[in-house]
């Protein structure tokens, strides 16, 4: 089957995408396939390239970035609220004038119509917010 | 058929919440913080029989009450059945 | 899914109280605007979204009841309560804006029992 | 502030959830590590970070169990849970790690009326 | 004596613990969501005598329940009382 | 007075800073002095550089800069509750291998011996959180 989930909490603040991740993973053992992640709410940080947890422990970012790279997941991530917590990919620094960003390949930036589609075309849809 | 995931505490408003929201035949899963409810067998939920109630199992042993539900004789998924559950509803809801 | 059944965004989160409930109003707004026909569900803390005397908060917390207002330009006009919440919150109809109506406990939870898009903030 | 009064540092929130467990047991290890007498109460869900059986949660989720192993060694060993906690969880004092003490309804209101520096996480 | 500063619903753990610290003489400040407490003047904080509760006028008022509140005759402070009521108050402590 | 502020919630996602921001205008206005404000768990997503709310609404972080300014009152984040959830400085971020960085002056990277010490030496110490 097809499964997307939907991501409501920032990592190490929120057991949410801890939890997400693990399912994404048995979902995938399972032999299913993962049409994509979006996160939303809180959920943007995961996409964070600055997030520096300590040595002992996974970057959740990093995780998610594997996740793709074996089974090519689409992360997606809600412009409107990763803006205004401060997470941004390069176009949208340049268009408000920040000399940084911290979002890159492979989350990109979409907007709240991608949720929707996602809902729709999976056979199953999950949320994970805490 | 519905699957119901709580997050929080039995005490949060969302435990609440899904409480209004379960039908007969719907199930009803605990995840991190709502796997506290394995202390206390007197809860609403674990005391009806219209609908079915799970722990996950992972996050029961994370916080050391694996024992306690088997004392409580609860019934636990661990990730795998979580899946199973998704395979076999077709709609979810989170409560959180 | 099956297009007929309305997609119901369920809102339990209090205005002015994290984003939850202006991030839940926006995907309401965004399915409405994909052309879906779609229902609110206002439980618990939710209900005080609808409270028609609110106001703009402290500074940088924009007021969430123009978004309330905005619903019905968008064809959303299920705006639903349930009795229990009401009861529960003590709150008053006539504290709210028009057009909410309310519900039984029957009536919630087969809201949840039909195959239909769900999302809850 | 006096100094003879301990520091308070109250723990409410559960292991695995939310950052609050960790967050608040390293501001207690940071103000033992200032030479501050400190006392730790663990109301309602943060009593559940003394049991003795947790473990490592979901990936990235670090235990906190060697942490409050590691209490002692910074000479916190005022470790306090209210009696109404354990009844309200239905927590025997058996599940939780050693060294624990109770306190009545009386101890704990006392321990806020006194004058000390109190974090409450 | 010590000021107690409520940040969440009168339903949520956090009021149950407050209760649970409040001495005689302390007063108890409710801002952003506890002022939704002003719904209910049945609420075990409004109905004892021990301690002084307060709602902040401004969260209040933000919600669209000042009007509720002068009903049920419940006492309001503004931002600037808040900060007086600190004057008074050598300790506080935030539930949330 | 000399007031110290803790403020351990995240802009837009909490209220808890918006209560801070409002409640230290007061203070000031009273004829206090604020001696400093402490960034702790969420609270630390206060100091990023990269938020961008939407133009009609409240920059939080170019709120305390401008507070900074005018008082001269310290803004002290937590570095462990920051690294972790991607807010790091120009230092930290070379120390790492990030090539961007969201945290600057007047924000500093601080230990939480400075939340005991501004605690201390403090007549009054408030915390906001939700």
């Amino acid at each position: 089957m097809d499964y997307g989930l939907l991501v409501m909490g920032a990592p190490y603040s929120d057991p949410a995408p801890h939890s997400a991740l693990r399912f994404a993973e048995a979902v995938l053992a399972r032999g299913h396939r993962l049409a994509g992640v979006f996160f939303y709410h809180d959920g943007v940080h995961n996409a964070s390239s600055l997030m520096t947890p300590p040595q002992d422990e996974l970057n959740l970012r990093e995780a998610w970035k594997a996740l793709h790279e074996r089974h090519d997941v689409p992360l997606d991530v809600c412009i409107a609220a990763a803006l205004r917590r401060g997470i941004v990919n390069e176009a949208e620094a340049a268009r408000h004038g920040h000399s940084a960003y911290n979002l890159e390949a492979p989350f990109e930036l979409t907007g709240l119509g991608q949720l929707l589609t996602l809902q729709q075309r999976c056979d199953r849809f999950i949320t994970f917010a805490s | 058929m519905t699957l119901h995931i709580l997050t929080t505490a039995p005490t949060s408003d969302a435990a609440r919440q899904v409480e209004q929201a379960l039908n007969a035949g719907d199930t009803l899963l605990l995840i991190e913080a709502a796997v506290n409810a394995a202390l206390n067998p007197q809860w609403s939920c674990w005391t009806q029989s219209t609908y079915t109630v799970l722990l996950l199992e992972d996050d029961l042993v994370a916080r050391g009450l694996g024992d306690i539900a088997k004392t409580h004789q609860l019934a636990t998924v661990n990730m795998d059945g979580f899946v199973a559950l998704t395979e076999q509803h077709e709609q979810s809801v989170t409560w959180y | 899914m099956h297009a007929s059944e309305d997609f119901l965004v369920v809102i339990r989160h209090a205005p002015h109280n994290a984003s939850w409930l202006r991030e839940g109003l926006d995907a309401a707004l965004v399915a409405a605007a994909f052309g879906q026909s779609v229902r609110l569900l206002f439980m618990g803390e939710g209900a005080l979204a609808l409270c028609k005397k609110q106001q703009a908060g402290a500074p940088g917390q924009k007021a969430s009841l123009p978004t309330i207002d905005m619903l019905e330009m968008y064809d959303i006009d299920q705006l639903n309560v349930p009795e229990r919440t009401l009861n529960e919150l003590n709150l008053g109809l006539e504290s709210l804006v028009d057009g909410v109506s309310t519900l039984t406990d029957a009536q919630v939870s087969a809201l949840f029992s039909q195959n239909r898009p769900i999302l809850n903030f």
